[in-house]
């Protein structure tokens, strides 16, 4: 089973890896901030299962920090203020 | 009552005092100014107690926490710690006083005193627990914090330039730092145990010591400005108010040279240090002549001053290849005596430059024509300072570059003496350059009345610093405590 | 290997596509609102997946309360910053994507 | 090969990637985002290399509290300077410097390390035994709650001091202004923070409490409060003014000043500073662990306002002399 759980948890990780690519092009600043969003969910469920091979209840805490902190950084980013997009809208608008 | 007042803990009260201090000017700022004079009357005393109760008594050494070594935290108490908690306590009763005239109450900059008070009593504090840590990571701790408070310090002049400045600052501070604890992983990695004395008996000569070191000294030179990684200093100690810029050069500066000396004589003696030693006395040299000749070249008192602390730093640094076996005690007395007469002479000169700026309105050279008149005390309490800084005799500037030549003509290391000598020279040159313009016979009446506290106690230093040739035995003797060097000091002399 | 292994391990597996997908969508849907999808339904699955497959496993009431909890927090925080983002980028005048 | 070490290499090229990524990039919000993606893998790191005290440390400081003060730094800049570094004309030594740096010296000095750490006997039994040998007597049960609380409470003392004089350093620089528009909160939004305020707390303590025995402790609890509040803030809370002075300092010093005053008595009546009774110490260490959790979680939501509270300036401050420029 621990190999399950630790293959599995690597295969998340390479997800992340390859995700980056999203914060790399953008092109709004929205879509980078979603994309770190994204990693964050798939960081618990890494955490969990690496709690689960090492049998370690510690890292299932670390698992509750990240899901009770998914949206801090989010809805600051989306309430702050002088937020403008706009420079980097042209390129999402024709993009497909 | 000896028993009550013979007590090592005199010597932790020198760091808990200014940082209880420090909280207190903080929740207080109305009384942030008395706070701080008080912590400073204070602080004195209790460095003359703590000295006392060491050289008088044969108590046994404390640690913080009651624990053992490789446990607990080790409280140094040996003479490298009692001269420094000695002159920081000096120089800092000093600067407090000054500053109490150089940020008025009624400042158009309300914050800069507000702020000025926390900030200097926790620099204040910091150095003292640096200078008695005797525990590699408490070490990195404590120069985090002396750091930290200097680059607030800097900064509090405002204006674009001086937070430029004092960011600068903090990140080659943080390099620093983060190179030194890289290399304090690695022998926690290898001994289980970042206790200096522990440490220093059980390191052998393996690569990864040497690597150990070469990251630890490298971190430790950038943070004490030895050429060519001087580049930070003379911008973060020219923005800087006028008693910071003298607590930086008197005191930060030399807290990372004090860690270095720990680590050269104390944990690291069993390594092959023959290149490095060499390396840093060539450095030290270039630093000498190059801080020298930029120093000559300025346009600017504060500049000049700040340029003149390279060069000096650069003399802090011969000691390293001039510690041979049989010179050992020699350099290590030479350098202790340097960094206690320097902090002394150099904090008395960067006062003097902040007076002047703050009358003048300017600290440009061109702007002292004449100030030998009017403002005449600061122009003889400069003059004392630098014979120091020259290294004309008695004073104790002198009398550590003789221990130099001495050293150096004993191990043959006949190069360094063309090196001082120019140094010296070069020294002489600048400072006549400053002295030139301000006996200018000029008539000037319009310099407005200064404090008296900005005149007469940095007048104090410079008569300590022009005068530490005749009373060096002593503080000698006391450097010599505990320290892990022997061999003679010279021909006359041996502890 | 016994019954209970068996059901963790296949529910672990099956939550293998959603996590890939959600990559798959975060790096090709063609604009944000899309995105937004990928993020909020196939991350959130996948992880609801592994929760189960955990709980299945768990020997004491406290642990499963905890997975719970976790999935529900990201679930939750999940559903928040979607409407937050999604409602930001309308006002600010994203145009969805037509084909 | 191992999955675990194939798990490690990878995090670890993604961690060295990123890095040099965010570093490299002239997009300053790219390197935000960058940033907090290299927060949530390094408490990926902290726990595969068996720390999950730091991991916890990591997870509520870089996924919540480092990402938002960065987001919100990067909103106070104008707009010239957030889409793109400003980037200044090298002079010739920098330009020679950044290849040597980058090329020459830190290749090499990572292949020397590299190559010695292979030599690297790590002897930690010895350590390890002592403090296992007198946790019964520290008045904690975990090990890290022993070191940093008891045997080497110097430096967590001196640390608490780093922290309140990196806020005081904040306050000297500039004044708090407002980051947030308190107009039209989403009330989705405040659902959300009245939902998530109660278990930030209440987790807040019992990270605090089991600090005691397992990893936690008042810095990861601090942390937790400190998102707490960073969330009442964004959902439309504010401090009364009224609470911005003394009071608001006090619970500031809070940590340092009563672990500064444990030190003080401490030394006065044993002669050795931090030389907890040892009847007391474990009452000591949970007296200095929860007001060093309200201090902590009070310095980093100060830090996050970005400056002193704004208040009236008191009759002595204002300029009376006229004194003249200095610069």
């Amino acid at each position: 089973m621990t190999g399950l759980y630790i293959g599995l948890a690597l295969i998340l990780l390479l997800t992340i890896a390859v995700g980056l690519v999203r914060v790399l092009r953008g092109p709004t600043a929205t879509d980078r901030m979603l994309a770190a969003q994204l990693f964050g969910t798939t960081a618990v469920a890494i955490l969990l299962l690496l709690g689960q091979a090492g049998n370690s209840t510690a890292i299932w805490d670390v698992a509750l920090i990240f899901a009770l902190l998914a949206a801090v950084a989010a809805v600051t980013f989306v309430r702050r203020r002088n937020i403008d997009t706009d420079s980097h809208q042209e390129g999402n608008r024709g993009h497909h | 009552m000896t028993e009550l007042f013979l007590h090592q803990q005199w010597l932790i009260w020198l760091t808990l005092l200014p940082l209880g201090a420090a909280v207190a000017a903080f929740l207080a700022p109305q009384q942030a100014r008395w706070i701080g004079l008080a912590t400073a009357l204070l602080l004195p005393v209790c460095a003359l107690a703590g000295i006392l109760s060491v050289t008088l008594t044969h108590a046994d050494p404390i640690t913080a926490g009651g624990w053992p070594t490789p446990l607990g935290i080790e409280l140094r108490r040996d003479g490298l710690a009692l001269v420094m908690l000695a002159v920081t306590a000096l120089v800092g009763f000093i600067i407090s006083c000054y500053a109490l005239g150089y940020f008025p109450v009624h400042d158009r900059h309300y914050d800069k005193v507000r702020y000025f008070w926390p900030l200097w009593l926790f620099l204040w504090g910091s150095c003292n627990a640096l200078f008695v840590s005797g525990d590699l990571f408490n070490l990195y701790v404590t120069l985090e914090l002396v750091t930290l408070s200097s680059v607030a310090l800097i900064a509090l002049e405002g204006g674009k330039q001086a937070l430029a400045a004092a960011l600068r600052y903090l990140f080659i501070g943080l390099l620093g730092s983060l190179s030194y604890l890289l290399g304090v992983g690695l022998l926690y990695g290898s001994y289980a145990t970042v206790d200096i004395a522990l440490l220093g008996e059980m390191i052998s000569a393996t690569r990864l010591n040497h690597a150990a070191m070469a990251l630890m000294v490298a971190g430790l030179v950038l943070k004490s400005a030895l050429f060519p990684l001087h580049f930070w200093l003379p911008q973060a100690h020219t923005m800087a108010p006028a008693p910071v810029s003298a607590a930086l050069s008197a005191l930060v500066v030399k807290a990372a040279y004090v860690i270095l000396l720990r680590l050269w004589f104390e944990v690291f003696p069993a390594l092959d240090t023959f290149a490095v030693g060499h390396l840093l006395g060539l450095l030290g040299s270039i630093a000498i002549v190059w801080g020298s000749l930029m120093a000559l070249r300025q346009e600017r008192l504060k500049l000049l001053i700040a340029y003149s602390t390279v060069a000096q730093i650069g003399y802090l640094y011969l000691v390293f290849p001039l510690a041979q076996p049989e010179t050992m005690a020699a350099a290590w007395t030479g350098g202790v005596l340097l960094m206690m007469t320097h902090a002394c002479g150099k904090s008395a000169m960067f006062m003097v430059a902040g007076t002047i700026h703050h009358t003048a309105g300017s600290d440009r050279l061109s702007r002292l024509a004449g100030a030998g008149g009017p403002v005449g005390v600061l122009a003889v309490v400069f003059t004392l300072a630098a014979t120091t800084i020259i290294g004309l005799p008695p004073s104790g500037g002198f009398f550590a570059k003789w221990i130099f030549i001495n050293a150096a003509l004993v191990t043959g290391q006949w190069w360094y003496l063309p090196i001082i000598l120019s140094g010296t020279l070069l020294a002489a040159a600048y400072i006549a350059r400053v002295l030139g313009w301000a006996f200018l016979d000029v008539k000037r009446s319009s310099y407005p009345v200064i404090p008296w506290v900005m005149k007469w106690p940095p007048l104090v230093l410079s008569v300590i610093a022009l005068l530490f040739g005749l009373i060096a035995y002593e503080p000698i003797q006391i450097a010599l405590i505990g320290a892990p060097v022997h061999g003679s000091i010279m021909v006359e002399m041996t502890p | 290997m016994g019954i209970i292994d068996l059901i963790s391990a296949s529910l672990l597996l099956c939550s293998l596509p959603f996590f890939l997908a959600g990559t798959l969508g975060l790096l090709r849907f063609p604009d944000l609102y899309c995105r937004l999808h990928a993020l909020t339904k196939a991350d959130n699955l996948g992880l609801g997946l592994v929760v189960l497959a955990l709980m299945i496993q768990a020997d004491s009431f406290q642990v499963v309360i905890r997975l719970l909890l976790t999935w529900l927090l990201v679930l939750v925080a999940g559903a928040t910053v979607a409407h937050l983002i999604a409602h930001q980028a309308q006002q600010d005048g994203h145009q969805p994507w037509r084909r | 090969m191992e999955p675990a070490l194939i798990f490690d290499l990878i995090l670890l090229l993604t961690l060295i990637s990123l890095a040099w990524l965010l570093l490299a990039s002239t997009d300053l919000f790219r390197a935000v985002v960058l940033f907090i993606a290299f927060g949530l893998l390094l408490a990926l790191a902290w726990v595969r290399l068996g720390a999950p005290d730091v991991a916890l440390a990591e997870a509520a400081i870089g996924a919540g509290i480092s990402g938002a003060l960065l987001l919100i730094g990067l909103g106070q800049l104008g707009s010239s300077e957030r889409d793109r570094c400003p980037v200044r004309p090298l002079t010739f030594l920098q330009h020679l410097s950044a290849p040597v740096l980058i090329g020459v010296i830190i290749p090499s000095v990572t292949v020397i390390l590299l190559l010695e750490l292979r030599q690297l006997q790590v002897v930690t039994s010895g350590q390890q035994g002592l403090v296992q040998n007198l946790l019964s007597i520290s008045g904690s049960d975990h090990p890290v709650t022993a070191v940093l609380l008891n045997f080497r409470a110097w430096d967590t003392l001196l640390e608490k001091g780093v922290l309140l004089l990196a806020l005081i350093t904040i306050w000297s620089l500039d004044q708090a202004r407002p980051r947030f528009e308190n107009t039209d909160i989403p009330p989705l939004l405040s659902g959300f923070g009245q939902l998530l305020l109660p278990l930030l707390i209440l987790f807040a303590g019992v990270l605090l409490w089991q600090g005691g025995y397992v990893p936690g402790g008042a810095f990861q609890a601090g942390a937790l409060l400190t998102a707490a509040m960073l969330l009442a803030t964004l959902s439309g809370y504010a401090l009364p003014s009224r609470w911005t002075g003394v009071a608001l300092r006090l619970v500031l010093v809070a940590g340092f000043l009563v672990f500064l005053a444990v030190a003080a008595i401490t030394l006065l009546l044993r002669g050795e500073p931090l030389h907890y009774p040892q009847r007391l110490a474990g009452g000591l260490i949970l007296l200095i662990e929860i007001v060093a959790t309200l201090s902590v979680a009070a310095i980093l939501s100060a830090a996050l306002a970005g400056g002193h509270p704004v208040t009236n300036l008191p009759p002595a401050a204002t300029p009376t002399t006229k004194i003249e420029d200095k610069s």
